[in-house]
């Protein structure tokens, strides 16, 4: 049976957040508690989930988190990676058998500087030169799979059930300010560790729950950017068009949602003539960017998250605020699962991005 | 406001339609001699025929009068006019304050020996004439009628269906001679004597004796009955009376309006103006009629319907499905006059032209648009702008592509 | 004595034929004779091309117009077209010429290729319920869009044109069609919100009230060009190449040059209109940059520059050459694409088919990061909305339809247009037969056409679960090849139905 | 009132208007019986003139003051005053053809009696308007005619 990448697999999922306004560190068990709940969004094959300021000891190294398949894959990626980097750090991490997680791959963890010379010599700032090399190591060393590759933040993600992942990687002793999480309930394959959830390069890390029917247009437009898309997900190329948007050109993370979501013409067609030229020349000039179909995710970066759902609210997205703390999940269980009385609760419009960000 | 209208012919009827259109409250009052409901005059030799009832003789419809509320005086004689009245033969005065008078023609008797008070000589102008002759004649009366003009070939027409034996005495060369030439006056007698109808031109009946026609020449011709048609004179009697100015006809200015401005006059009563000669003279024509009475209606009321710059001769008739039209004028007196004729078989067309405008024409057999040629006549239309050789046919096409525009695409709405 | 044979038999019902001469009266190719005696009607079948004047206008539906039974030995090899033209070259010592597109069976792989529609794991949009979004802006993009600290935008937009609906009407010069049918055109577009082309031929001044919405040509005769109508037009296009005559220019014989059309093209009544193969300032491709940034210059930035090419072997290569030229839109113009005039031997052997050439100039352009800064729009003969979705599914902005159009006003694909002749008032100047063609008439049907098509492309993207054409653009994953070989789906860029 | 209007620049000379309006004016309403059975035959009431450079059909203007009524001597071509509509009550017409020797368009036809254009009575397009294949012909509301 083909894996991601070498097929395109539609899946239906569930996904939930959690975020502290204040940075304020808390534990996984919230988060799992919650995704738990969404048992029945999932089948089993592939759960995951994304936590930002895990890592404050090497907050200044790109955390690279690999699956390896085997010793040779992680020889040559260990080659790789000392030929590109400077390792700080780097061990196994840490997991405990768990009922549901088989076959597990060996699971690594790398902190690690760029090269300086190497950097310098490639021409591109770090995080360019990082995610080129992230690309390389999954496009041309078979068997090693780089996951994660942020500073200050993970992903930990499984073939499971997503509470089971998170009882495996024992996240319950790891302290986030921002977790993200993700149950899978894919079609048609026996599931593979790299296609769980979430989806990260660099800072990013997406959640998503649908099948966007765009896939293809924007597989085709992030690829001209240099950008290759192995995994055929849809959570790959939502994260690449982040990634292009915001840090290559520079548009702040509510106008690149505008674009993954574009306003419909009637709308953009009644603004006030200069709204109507912003948005007209987004619109004609990232026509490739637009998603279509039913999607709801959450984006995790450093410092916040950006929540959307498709421009039609095909898919459910709940959020809900109490104290310093922000909720999102696909459920509103799931988030009164852990907060039964929020002080606000709503549901996350279509088109329209819900962006948090930690003070300061 | 009163109106006084007499007269129930084409002018009297259409006069009493104008005026109520201007005028709904004022009262208007037909007089006439007759005790019918307006009729197509013409229509006399169709009655004979049998063609048209004496039920579908009337012009309007049954409710004409009433839903115009015109109240009518049938079958009392106006006598005489006199200060703002009308005095009927009753000694009964009708006050009017505009007065119409639309008595049109009385048929000249010629002097023939032997008509006064003999019950077996008929006039054919009125629906009364129509009844008593349809009555007197039998399928082997012998009908003798003087007068080959339109009347009284129409009456031997309307005869012949009732009767065998029928001759027509014209004291011209041709029949039909007041208004088309001697080639289509003789194919129309041909095409009579063709129908059983016997036509002696050149003569005239001098005596009627009950048995025989005396002819000029001498020669007597079998006759029963005989039917005096040799034309009409305007009934001008009662303007007499009222002292207005009188020549051929009444006079009257473009607006219908005689020398006295109270008093109208039209139809055939009235001395036209002849556009095609230029004369002054009596039209006795059913359109003409017609529009002289809309014209004095519309004026009598307060109204403006344009005057007409005049008239001129236009007959269409036919005779045993053989159709003749005429128009203007047809058989010109002096050379300044060019003429082009077109023959096939009974068909006749013939074009009276002078000065590049078509003056008159004659069309037998050959109706097809005829009217297209009357626009021409009337509007002296110079012939050299129309392209094509209309003489042989007649279309809008033959008008320029900008009058064709107007003539079919609206172009001529005002 | 007359080698040919009749390709088309007249049958006439006399029972049903009431003898009004409609038939005669409209046949320009004089199939229909009435007997001036009898009044009896006949049928001159060599004449017939098959038109259906006649059928379509005979109230009493009277005619059949059939192929004819009488044939020749025929051959595999040897088909009575081929014999035809050689007796007619035989006549004339000729050069055989042709309207309409390519009649030869290639493959059309329109017809080989399945669009896709959501099940379940996606569900399809229901197009009477959520807005649909046809509408799409062509001309060159920035590289990307630019905002200033206060958040207004800083990046200076290359002119853009909006189009309602991603289907454009193709050159049609004055001059190949008639004035009627170019207004009927023009104004379809405009009713539309989409957009008609002037081809070489100028802009007449009964076109004025349309010129927003002119694609106005600028060929290789340069005939109706000034400064006036390039700033007239909403978009200049520099005419390389056509479809169904790549490597060759174009002949307007002089009879068709009348008065209206020798001023609007500003040449002499009467003289050949002869559009040369090459252009004479281009013989290589920084030539075309120049004539791109002269004809810029010359409009002050205000319009984009379309350059239009023949699909040909390597149209990846020429298009990626003229989008560094400075284009802001391609148009490329498949071998199937219609002509009021071509040599048949050019027309049938010449150029490749579209489907191809738009896949593989796509992938280039991607390849290259240049698809994203040029607007790529398809022509040659698409024929329904489906073609369409599968266009721009393949890569394309937008598609230029032409022979459709006209087809919706009546053309039959008699394929006689170089005669001048048009019984539909379509192809031909001569006032008789223009007249024939109402643009208040098919103008309205012209846009019905455009309007059935957009309804449907809407259908199907919202079957796909799409509600923008901006997400069917290039999305090559909706399209399944059937009965296609693996280098034809390798082109095409697109997978086997079942895979 | 509403009128027929010819637009010759779109006339093509196909003549359809005149085997529809005989059509319409026949007993069967049937285009191949009222052209090649029916008895008497029925009369087309419009006149296309002209070859195929230039052509138009003639209808009735239905004048505001109509010379045909005028010229009519029994009371059978009637303007009605409710629809403006000039009629020929068949009836009632002798066919003495007064009316087709005063109409200025030449648009009475001659027969045994005179037949004009009525408009298709009471049809909400006549039946020469609503069959030209070319919209050669409009049926509009117009000012006044003559």
């Amino acid at each position: 049976m083909l894996k991601e990448g070498q097929v395109r697999i539609p899946s239906g999922c569930a996904i939930a957040a959690i975020m502290d306004k204040q940075a304020k560190p808390f534990s996984g068990s919230e988060i799992i508690k919650s995704i738990a709940l969404m048992r029945d969004r999932s089948n089993g094959l592939g759960g995951g989930f994304a936590a930002y300021g895990i890592y404050p000891e090497y907050k200044e190294c790109f955390a690279l988190h690999i699956f390896y398949d085997n010793n040779q894959a992680k020889t040559l990626a260990e080659e790789f990676l000392n030929n590109h980097f400077d390792i700080k750090m780097c061990g196994v991490i840490p997991t405990k058998p768990t009922a549901g997680i088989k076959n597990s791959p060996k699971i690594w963890r790398y902190f690690a500087l760029p090269n300086k010379i190497r950097l310098n010599s490639s021409g591109k700032n770090e995080d360019e030169y990082t995610a080129r090399c992230v690309i390389r190591i999954n496009s041309s060393i078979p068997g090693a799979y780089v996951f994660s590759s942020g500073k200050n933040m993970g992903a930990f993600k499984a073939v499971g059930f997503p509470e089971e992942v998170g009882e495996f990687y024992m996240l319950d002793e790891y302290k986030a300010y921002l977790w993200t999480a993700h149950g899978r309930f894919p079609t048609n394959t026996p599931g593979w560790w790299g296609g769980a959830h979430p989806f990260t390069l660099l800072n990013w890390s997406i959640v998503h729950n649908g099948e966007i029917s765009s896939y293809d247009a924007n597989r085709r437009y992030v690829e001209m950017f240099g950008y290759k898309c192995n995994l055929q997900t849809d959570t790959e190329v939502i994260t690449y068009l982040f990634d292009l948007l915001v840090r290559k050109q520079g548009l702040s993370l509510e106008t690149a949602a505008k674009v993954l979501t574009a306003p419909d013409w009637d709308i953009i067609d009644a603004m006030e003539q200069e709204e109507k030229e912003k948005y007209t020349a987004l619109r004609a000039t990232y026509s490739g960017a637009l998603i279509n179909g039913p999607f709801s995710i959450i984006l995790g970066f450093d410092g916040g998250l950006v929540a959307l759902n498709d421009r039609l609210k095909l898919r459910a997205l709940m959020a809900a605020e109490d104290k310093e703390k922000i909720y999102f999940a696909s459920e509103e269980s799931a988030i009164r699962v852990v907060c039964p009385n929020p002080d606000t609760l709503w549901s996350v419009e279509g088109g329209t991005p819900v962006v948090a960000k930690v003070r300061g | 406001m009163k109106y006084v209208i007499i007269g129930n012919g084409a002018a009297g009827i259409s006069a009493a339609g104008a005026i109520r259109k201007h005028d709904k409250k004022g009262s208007i009052t037909v007089i006439s001699d007759e005790p019918y409901a307006a009729y197509g005059r013409p229509l006399i030799s169709y009655f004979i025929k049998g063609t048209v009832t004496q039920d579908k003789m009337p012009y309007k419809s049954p409710s004409f009068y009433e839903d115009y509320r015109i109240k009518t005086v049938f079958g009392q004689s106006a006598e005489k006019i006199e200060s703002g009245s009308v005095v009927l033969n009753s000694g009964q005065r009708v006050e009017f304050d505009k007065l119409l008078i639309a008595t049109g023609s009385l048929p000249f008797i010629p002097p023939i020996s032997g008509l006064s008070g003999n019950p077996n000589v008929f006039t054919f102008l009125k629906l009364d004439d129509a009844i008593a002759l349809k009555k007197a004649v039998k399928r082997d009366s012998r009908v003798v009628i003087v007068g080959g003009g339109l009347i009284g070939l129409k009456a031997a027409e309307g005869l012949h269906a009732i009767c065998d034996n029928i001759t027509v005495v014209e004291l011209a060369d041709r029949v039909l001679a007041a208004v088309i030439d001697k080639q289509g006056g003789d194919i129309v007698s041909d095409h009579l004597e063709k129908n059983g109808i016997k036509c002696i031109t050149g003569n005239s009946v001098e005596a009627f004796n009950n048995n025989e026609a005396i002819l000029k020449n001498g020669e007597a011709v079998g006759c029963d009955i005989l039917v005096v048609a040799v034309g009409v004179r305007p009934n001008v009697r009662l303007a007499e009376s009222a002292g207005i100015s009188i020549n051929k006809g009444i006079v009257t200015n473009e607006n219908m309006q005689t020398s006295n401005p109270d008093i109208y006059a039209a139809g055939d009563c009235v001395e036209s103006f002849d556009i095609t000669d230029g004369s002054k003279r009596i039209l006795a024509l059913w359109p003409n009629a017609v529009r002289q009475g809309i014209i004095a209606g519309s004026h009598m009321a307060g109204g403006a319907e344009p005057a007409e710059k005049g008239t001129m001769p236009l007959n269409s008739v036919g005779f045993f499905s053989l159709n003749v039209m005429t128009c203007g004028i047809t058989d010109p007196r002096d050379n300044s006059y060019e003429t082009i004729i077109k023959t096939e078989g009974q068909k006749y067309k013939k074009f009276v032209i002078k000065d590049d405008v078509l003056r008159g024409f004659v069309l037998v057999d050959s109706p097809h648009r005829a009217g297209l040629y009357t626009a021409l006549v009337r509007d002296k239309k110079p012939l050299s702008s129309l392209s094509g050789d209309i003489t042989e046919e007649m279309g809008l096409i033959n008008f320029s592509k900008d009058e064709i525009k107007k003539k079919i695409g609206g172009g001529e709405i005002q | 004595m007359n080698f040919l044979n009749p390709e088309f038999q007249i049958i006439r019902d006399k029972d049903r034929c009431i003898k009004c001469g409609a038939c005669v009266r409209q046949c320009s190719y004089e199939v229909h004779v009435s007997d001036k005696d009898t009044g009896e009607l006949y049928t001159n079948d060599i004449n017939c091309v098959a038109c259906h004047r006649c059928t379509s206008i005979c109230p009493t539906r009277t005619l059949t117009v059939k192929k004819n039974e009488s044939v020749y030995r025929e051959s595999a090899n040897w088909t009575s077209d081929y014999i035809n033209q050689i007796f007619r070259q035989a006549e004339t010592g000729g050069v055989l010429l042709s309207g309409m597109s390519n009649p030869q069976p290639y493959p059309i792989y329109w017809d080989k290729i399945l669009l896709n529609a959501s099940q379940v794991t996606n569900p399809s949009i229901d197009p009477l319920r959520e807005p649909m979004e046809t509408r799409t802006y062509i001309g060159a993009k920035p590289d990307k869009i630019e905002f200033d600290s206060n958040g207004k935008l800083k990046t200076k937009m290359p002119p853009q044109v909006k189009l309602e609906m991603p289907i454009m009407f193709s050159a049609m010069s004055f001059g190949s069609i008639s004035l009627n049918a170019q207004k009927s055109l023009a104004a379809a577009a405009q009713q539309c919100g989409t957009l008609f082309n002037t081809g070489e031929g100028g802009l007449h001044e009964e076109l004025m009230p349309y010129k927003d919405c002119a694609i106005v040509q600028v060929a290789s005769g340069r005939f109706g060009v000034s400064k006036e109508y390039l700033d007239m037009g909403r978009i200049i296009e520099i005419k390389i190449g056509q479809g169904a005559k790549p490597g060759i220019g174009g002949h307007l014989p002089g009879e068709k040059i009348n008065e209206d059309v020798s001023k609007t093209r500003m040449i002499p009544i009467g003289t050949d209109a002869i559009s040369p193969a090459p252009h004479h300032d281009i013989y290589s491709i920084e030539d075309l940059r120049q004539l791109v940034y002269s004809l810029k210059e010359a409009t002050n930035y205000q319009k984009p520059v379309s350059v239009k090419i023949a699909a040909v072997h390597n149209s990846a290569a020429i298009a990626s050459g003229i989008a560094r030229a400075g284009a802001d839109i391609i148009v490329l113009d498949g071998f199937r694409g219609g002509t009021g005039a071509a040599p048949v031997r050019i027309r049938d052997n010449v150029g490749i088919p579209i489907e191809l050439a738009l896949a593989a100039v796509d992938e280039r352009l991607r390849s290259e990061s240049l698809r994203s800064k040029v607007s790529l729009i398809a022509a040659g003969s698409f024929r329904n909305s489906a073609d369409v979705v599968k266009g721009i599914a393949l890569g394309a902005d937008a598609v230029y339809i032409a022979s459709a159009a006209l087809i919706a006003m009546g053309c039959h694909m008699c394929r006689q247009c170089h005669t001048g002749k048009c019984n539909w008032g379509i192809a031909t100047q001569r006032s008789d037969l223009v007249k024939r063609l109402n643009p208040e008439i098919m103008s309205q049907r012209a846009a019905n056409l455009l309007t059935a098509w957009n309804h449907e492309i809407k259908e199907m993207l919202g079957g796909m679960g799409i509600n923008s054409i901006d997400s069917l653009r290039g999305n090559r994953l909706m399209l399944r090849g059937i009965g296609l070989s693996q280098k034809e789906l390798d082109i095409l860029g697109i997978k086997h139905a079942g895979e | 009132m509403k009128r027929i209007y010819a637009r010759e620049q779109y006339c093509i000379n196909c003549r359809l208007c005149e085997c529809f309006c005989k059509t319409a004016h026949s007993v069967s309403k049937d285009i191949i019986k009222a052209h090649k059975t029916e008895k008497p035959e029925p009369v087309s009431r419009l006149f296309v003139e002209g070859d195929n450079m230039l052509s138009f059909a003639v209808n009735c203007r239905h004048c505001d003051k109509p010379a045909c009524v005028e010229a009519c001597i029994t009371g059978a071509m009637v303007k009605d005053p409710e629809t403006g509509i000039v009629i020929n009550n068949s009836e009632r017409c002798v066919g003495c053809l007064s009316c087709v020797l005063a109409c200025p368009y030449g648009a009475v036809k001659a027969g045994n009696i005179a037949y004009k254009c009525d408009l298709c009575r009471g049809e909400e397009m006549p039946a020469c308007v609503k069959n030209c294949p070319n919209r050669a012909l409009i049926y509009i509301e117009g000012g006044s005619e003559r």
